[in-house]
């Protein structure tokens, strides 16, 4: 217990800060924090000294004391005043410089996706994935948006909180002064598997954040479809709701689903293909499989044609339903200007993208 | 039996007919005139002059028809407190989402078609 | 306590401690008719109070809607018939001065008019909730219902009742361009349709919220995100360009919507009548709320007016066993609040509801 | 007994009642004397029971859902499954739902409030006796409901329902809306009585500035009941509504605004934590009075405060929202708002610390209570300075910060003032003392676990922890293991209270008319009260003034004087 406190107090409680309004947030944390203490033993003090001082000699005691003093009512409310007014002024300016990005910070803005129960990033250049890499000392804009309930933006070493409210586009920002992972929690109670909501925020000097965008680039044009697959599988929190092990979640499993045929709620039915799964990850409420609630959020406009692809080819691959061939090199996308015929080399390195989970 | 009850005026106070008569006269010439200012376009007045007639209508109501002119004062302090109280529930709710729509947009603008 | 002794009024205690002068229907926590009489009034203000906070909540939501709605509400009105709502104000006026007229009657002990009253004041509940009966069919003939029945609902993008809708839209538009220019409002109707048929084509709504935004002087994050967000995702260049205008009509549209930014302000006249080719995407995806609300405030106000008819029966049927005289008339009285509460919330209804400008 | 008897007819009043006489309890019998009963003791005493039950349901989620924390802490734990995560999410939602609407807003103004508050005006009952009864039956319809809930699915929501997720979940939230419903209901009712019975039923004697402390506090609770529980009616019944005809005002989906829900149900969620505070306040102004047997100080400074925090409660609402995207002006102007609220609590503690000054201090039981009142309300009080200071609480909102903010001012505080004021009323309810020794040891492992429990808390949530989790990261264990087992201390402590209420009642020894000397109107009739309250009209004086009770050993008691209150009342009139 006393080794927790000698920790604790090191920082005040608070774990070191590592973003630059973590300065002003934490100067007045411990100003109130000593303004508590020192009031708190000054009320108990007093409280304590009274007890023992006029404490009760005989039952027959009739005591007699000031019963008002105006005077000393006003007086003792003025102390008060004056603090928390000052704790206020000092707090709404930490608040605004919290709230106010400072200029230049959309360039280096990353749209936040929440769902339940998965974070997703997309940086600037269109680039996806599962925790959040910042370059250091660089200003970053957050667009948040939610895609079904509200979540919470939450890194306590930035002190940067916000909620993330479907239907609307909340925005924060943050600068990182040291260079490091940091626990990204969601804060606001959004269901089921709200605790493992958590990610990381990777704070990396320029040169290893550039190398890590060209790497995401890569990835999509590079990767073999089914390693695509299991990618998206993280990145996309689907591994939240769906195993790959036949044992059902909040969704139907994976495995040996593609090429069955599954009986949806409306009492019809359908062979599990290419077209289905596709309608699946786009319309999730269309065609439910019987048994299971219409939670999942559609992906439209997140997933990317070849990553679909890589789902596809993943379910394939752990399906006894299926025993045709399975594509081994980046199929080349339709309207893909870009990386239309680049996709020869397969991409490793999916071990560093995509370790989302808490205690994994 | 209580001598004061016996009083010819009883308990609270009577309303003479000709002011309920009169009350509900100016209570219809409120309501027409309400409905026939819709007919001129007065601009952004229009509300205003609608819910300013309201007003004078439930004032009415209130203190002829509740007795509240000739009641104890603190049966209008109750219900002006419940119009304070709701007028400042409105006023800050509808000043804050007033602030806040410019961060609503339509959810689908964010998901044009994957390519 | 036995059952008898509650239904002669005493409040279950001993009558042993009553002064002689007691009389029955003074409870006997009481000292006196007068402090009985104020105390059961004072307790249907109080009671009155949370009333109006409760409608409160719903005028709050109407409030904000209205305020950042605005096209949504001056178009969803137009299923509503003026002249109907007048009429129900008038009787439920005249039904608040029938129940003061009975307060009168029972306070100077005149029997029969209070009988006659209360029964009058009966009957302008009824007539109420016929012509409340008759105003709500009119809008289930047209499928206006609340929540995922309504033919203006919306699900995942895409109307839910395309049919009902462009039925809906027929019945409204007419009425909103007074009812004689049925030509204009197919077209108007059928344009909207075709529009919406078309998954995510939201493309004038891009453009629309892009200079709304831009026009409303927020910052450059602001403005920027939806170009950002569409461009970002990957899409194609040409996924996010703008469709030129199907039709002359959305080019006005997004004019007349960037003039009202603020709060509760009307626009100018020549928009008052909105049609549905008139209103943006997103404003056409929220007429459904118009009516939500349209139903919980009425519906609630009626749960008011039959809660306050049952209780003029009851009145009626105590009066009618001469339980009131001129000593002893507190229920009429407070009954009589009530009342005329339901009536000042319809003061309010009236105009917010039927005579949007 | 009858030299004790003929001093009540000569100088007053004082001593126990005759064996003869009946009281309240045994006054008639029968179930039906009980379920029908207008009298507004009984109808306290029915409360008391079914609050008490809702307690011991809300406590006992409380215990599970730490035990089940405390699971998580093994280094080697397997990871979490989707079927735990679901139980500690009902348990901490009904751990707080049946909490917040079925203990902590009723126990105090239901149970103390109607049992006391007619017998300090002096009067034979509440205002609208048939509205009291109304009003348990509305309290057992809202936790058959809340039943209802337990057995058909659970709730999922969190006790504050946001949107969307309320109207998404398939748990059995149309259930529990329409129990908060009812109960709050239950609520307005007992607020709309109290005021009536304030305002109309004051005896002759007693101006607004004669009345109680206690009576000054349940008024202003009244004011906010009244006030702010029609709007969480409404708020309920558009999320039903919502969820049975999606009709689309919070739901972002049909075009609603989900921040709109914060606003309704926040603007009767924090003035509702007055409702569960004010109370206690109430509580506690007695207890400093007649343990430390003087006059309170600055009467009309503690009377005020009561009605500027009632009213200022209703302003700070939306600093629960600071991070829901809410304007940065509003939230500004709540901060500052809810920083003047700050004033008036901490005028409170001022007096009551100024009471006991000169005063003459007994450390009985009830005692013990407010001084761990004052303690943990300070606590609760400058960790809430923290929470209204905006930037910090972009850090600490919806971490463990804020649930032990809350915990220490609606349990610490509340809970702490409300079984003070139960063993302060305990012998005028029942007649009967309770164990004095049991009584302390109890006090002292409620006091000592609820430290425990919630003080390293606010260290887990300035670290980052998020509320509400049914996991945590590993740097977090130690927190979760002390807290654990600070409530299992704390839950000792109170079954021990549980112990020595019905150890009282089996073989208690037969209480004093009054045991502690105070001078407020309850203790001038006898323990129990009869049916009608007074046999006689009681002497309205001063409330504080206790120097015309004199200490007789005989009865372990304090004796009227009435000459000498006499004397005394005109003095004071000088």
């Amino acid at each position: 217990m006393l080794a927790i406190l000698a920790q604790a107090e090191k920082t005040f409680f608070l774990p070191p800060g590592r973003s630059t309004v973590a300065a002003s947030h934490d100067g007045l944390y411990q100003f109130v924090l000593w303004m508590s203490v020192i009031w708190l033993i000054l009320i108990a003090g007093v409280m304590i000294y009274f007890v023992i001082k006029y404490r009760r000699k005989s039952p027959h005691d009739k005591p007699v004391g000031p019963t008002h003093s105006t005077a000393i009512e006003l007086g003792w409310t003025l102390p008060p005043l004056i603090l928390v007014m000052i704790i206020f002024v000092w707090g709404f300016r930490g608040f605004m410089d919290m709230n106010q990005a400072p200029n230049g910070a959309t360039r280096n803005q990353v749209i936040v996706a929440a769902s339940k129960w998965n974070w997703s990033f997309t940086y600037a250049g269109g680039q996806n994935d599962g925790t959040l890499h910042v370059p250091v000392n660089t200003p970053i804009s957050l667009v948040l948006t939610s895609s079904d309930v509200i979540h919470s933006f939450y890194v306590p070493d930035f002190r940067v909180k916000k909620d993330v409210v479907p239907g609307r586009y909340n925005k924060t920002w943050f600068q990182a002064t040291e260079v490091g992972e940091y626990n990204l929690f969601c804060a606001e109670y959004c269901g089921q598997q709200h605790s493992t909501m958590v990610t990381k925020v990777v704070v990396q000097s320029q040169e290893d954040y550039d190398a890590y965008i060209r790497k995401l680039d890569e990835i999509i044009m590079t990767m073999p479809p089914v390693e695509l697959g299991k990618r998206a599988y993280k990145v996309y929190g689907c591994k939240q709701c769906h195993s790959l092990d036949g044992i059902a979640g909040t969704g139907p499993s994976w495995k040996d689903v593609f090429g069955k045929t599954q009986t949806f709620a409306d009492g019809s039915s359908r062979k599990v293909d290419e077209n289905y799964v596709r309608d699946s990850i786009l319309n999730p409420g269309k065609d439910l499989v019987a048994g299971y609630d219409n939670v999942m959020p559609t992906f439209q406009g997140q997933i990317k044609e070849q990553e679909i692809t890589g789902v596809i080819e993943l379910l394939k691959s752990i399906s006894a339903n299926y025993d045709g061939p399975i594509l081994d090199k980046a199929p080349a996308a339709p309207g893909d200007e870009a990386g239309a015929d680049a996709g020869d080399t397969s991409g490793g390195g999916n071990d560093e993208t995509g370790e989302t989970q808490l205690q994994e | 039996m209580n001598a004061h009850t016996n009083d010819d005026h009883g308990i609270g106070h009577v309303s003479p007919i000709w002011m309920l008569l009169g009350v509900f006269a100016l209570l219809i010439f409120f309501t027409v005139m309400t409905v026939a200012v819709t007919y001129i376009d007065l601009g952004p007045a229009n509300i205003w002059i609608a819910l300013g007639v309201a007003v004078i209508k439930a004032t009415l109501v209130g203190l002829y028809f509740m007795h509240l002119r000739y009641d104890s004062p603190f049966n209008s302090l109750i219900l002006v407190c419940a119009f304070l109280f709701l007028a400042l529930f409105i006023g800050i709710a509808l000043m804050d989402t007033g602030e806040y729509q410019q961060n609503i947009g339509p959810p689908d603008t964010v998901r044009p078609v994957a390519g | 306590m036995s059952n008898e002794q509650k239904h002669t009024g005493d409040t279950g205690h001993g009558d042993n401690h009553h002064p002689p002068d007691h009389p029955a229907h003074l409870a006997h926590h009481f000292e006196t008719p007068e402090q009985q009489f104020e105390s059961g009034k004072l307790g249907m203000w109080v009671f009155l109070a949370t009333e109006v906070l409760m409608f409160g909540g719903l005028f709050c939501a109407y409030a904000i809607y209205r305020g950042n709605h605005q096209d949504v509400f001056l178009y969803g009105y137009g299923a509503l018939d003026k002249m109907w709502g007048a009429t129900n104000t008038v009787v439920l006026l005249a039904s608040s001065l029938t129940m003061a007229w009975g307060v009168r009657a029972a306070q100077k002990g005149q029997q029969k008019l209070l009988l006659t009253m209360l029964f009058l004041t009966f009957m302008g509940g009824v007539g109420f909730m016929c012509i409340k009966g008759v105003e709500y069919k009119a809008k289930w003939d047209h499928n206006l219902f609340p929540g995922t029945m309504n033919a203006f609902y919306y699900e995942a993008g895409q109307p839910k009742y395309p049919e009902k809708l462009e039925h809906a839209i027929e019945f409204i538009d007419g009425r909103n361009s007074g009812g004689n220019s049925g030509g204009e409002v197919q077209g108007g109707g059928g344009h909207g349709l075709l529009d919406a048929d078309v998954p995510y084509d939201e493309s004038p709504a891009i453009e629309h919220d892009a200079q709304q935004v831009g026009h409303d002087g927020a910052g450059h994050i602001v403005s920027a995100s939806p170009v950002i967000l569409t461009a970002s995702f990957g899409a194609p260049a040409d996924m996010s360009t703008i469709k030129p205008p199907a039709s002359p009509a959305d080019m006005g549209v997004n004019d007349a919507v960037i003039d009202h930014a603020g709060v509760l302000t009307t626009p100018s006249a020549e928009h008052t009548q909105v049609l549905w080719r008139d209103l943006s995407s997103a404003e056409q995806k929220k007429v459904h709320l118009f009516f939500g609300i349209y139903f919980m405030m009425t519906g609630l106000h009626g749960l008011h007016v039959l809660i306050g008819m049952i209780l003029i029966a009851w009145l009626f049927w105590k009066a009618k066993k001469g339980a009131f005289n001129k000593d002893y008339f507190a229920p009429v009285d407070i009954g009589g609040l009530y009342w005329h509460l339901v009536d000042l919330i319809w003061i309010f209804l009236f105009p917010l509801l039927y005579l949007i400008h | 007994m009858s030299v004790i008897q003929d001093q009540v007819k000569v100088s007053g009043y004082g001593g126990q009642q005759g064996p003869g006489e009946t009281n309240y309890i045994n006054h008639s019998k029968g179930i039906m004397s009980w379920l029908l009963t207008l009298d507004h003791k009984r109808i306290g005493l029915m409360y008391m029971i079914a609050v008490l039950t809702a307690f011991l349901g809300g406590g006992l989620c409380a215990i599970a859902l730490r035990t089940m924390l405390y699971m998580r802490s093994a280094p080697d734990v397997a990871p979490i499954t989707t079927g735990t995560q679901d139980v500690y999410n009902q348990l901490f939602t009904l751990h707080g739902a049946i909490l917040v609407f079925m203990f902590i807003i009723p126990a105090v103004p239901a149970i103390l409030g109607n049992m006391i508050l007619p017998l300090m005006l002096g009067a034979k009952d509440v205002a609208f006796p048939r509205l009291n009864l109304l009003s348990w039956y509305c309290y057992m319809a809202g936790a058959t409901f809340f039943l209802f809930v337990l057995l058909s699915g659970g709730l999922d929501t969190g006790w504050t329902f946001y949107t969307p997720y309320s109207t998404s979940t398939s748990t059995s939230v149309a259930a529990a809306t329409m129990g908060a419903f009812i109960l709050g209901f239950s609520s307005i009712l007992t607020g709309l009585n109290f005021i009536a019975t304030i305002h109309m039923l004051r005896p002759a004697g007693m101006g607004w500035f004669r009345m109680p402390l206690f009576l000054w506090a349940l008024y202003a609770t009244s004011i906010i009941q009244v006030l702010a529980t029609p709007v969480l009616a409404i708020t309920l019944m558009l999320l039903a509504a919502e969820r049975i005809l999606h009709v689309g005002i919070f739901d972002p989906a049909l075009g609603g605004d989900p921040v709109l829900f914060q606003h309704f149900f926040w603007f009767y969620s924090h003035p509702a934590v007055y409702i569960m505070i004010l109370p206690g306040m109430g509580i506690i102004s007695e207890l400093m009075a007649t343990f430390c047997r003087r006059q309170v100080f600055g009467y009309s400074f503690i009377a005020f405060s009561s009605i500027a925090i009632a009213l200022l409660g209703f302003l700070v609402w939306g600093h629960h929202m600071y991070t829901s995207g809410q304007s940065a002006m509003t939230n500004a102007i709540f901060s500052l708002i809810t920083f003047s609220v700050a004033i008036p609590s901490a005028i409170k503690i001022f007096n009551w610390l100024a009471t006991m000054y000169k005063g003459s201090i007994s450390l009985a039981t009830p005692m013990l209570y407010a001084l761990a009142f004052i303690w943990l309300f300070t606590i609760g009080g400058l960790t809430g300075v923290f929470l209204g200071a905006l930037s910090l609480d972009i850090m600490a909102h919806d971490t463990y910060f804020v649930v032990a903010h809350f915990h220490y001012v609606m349990v610490g505080s509340m809970l702490t003032s409300f079984i003070g004021g139960m063993y302060y009323w305990w012998p005028k309810m029942f007649g009967k003392m309770y164990n004095e020794t049991v009584a302390k040891v109890a006090w002292f492992l409620i006091f000592f676990g609820f430290n425990l429990t919630f003080f390293i808390q606010f260290i887990a949530g300035s670290q980052g922890m998020p509320r509400r989790y049914a996991d945590y990261l590993p740097e977090f264990a130690i927190y979760h293991q002390i807290s654990t087992l600070g409530s299992y201390v704390l839950a000792i402590g109170l079954f021990l209270v549980l112990y020595n209420w019905i150890q009282s009642l089996v073989s208690g020894p037969k209480a004093p008319q009054n045991p502690w000397g105070g001078n407020t109107l309850e203790w001038h009739t006898s323990s129990p009260p009869p049916h009608e309250n007074f046999i006689e009209d009681p002497h309205v004086t001063e409330p504080y003034e206790m120097r015309a009770w004199d200490y007789d050993e005989s009865i372990d008691g304090y004796v009227y004087d009435k000459a000498k209150a006499i004397e005394l009342d005109k003095q004071s009139q000088h």
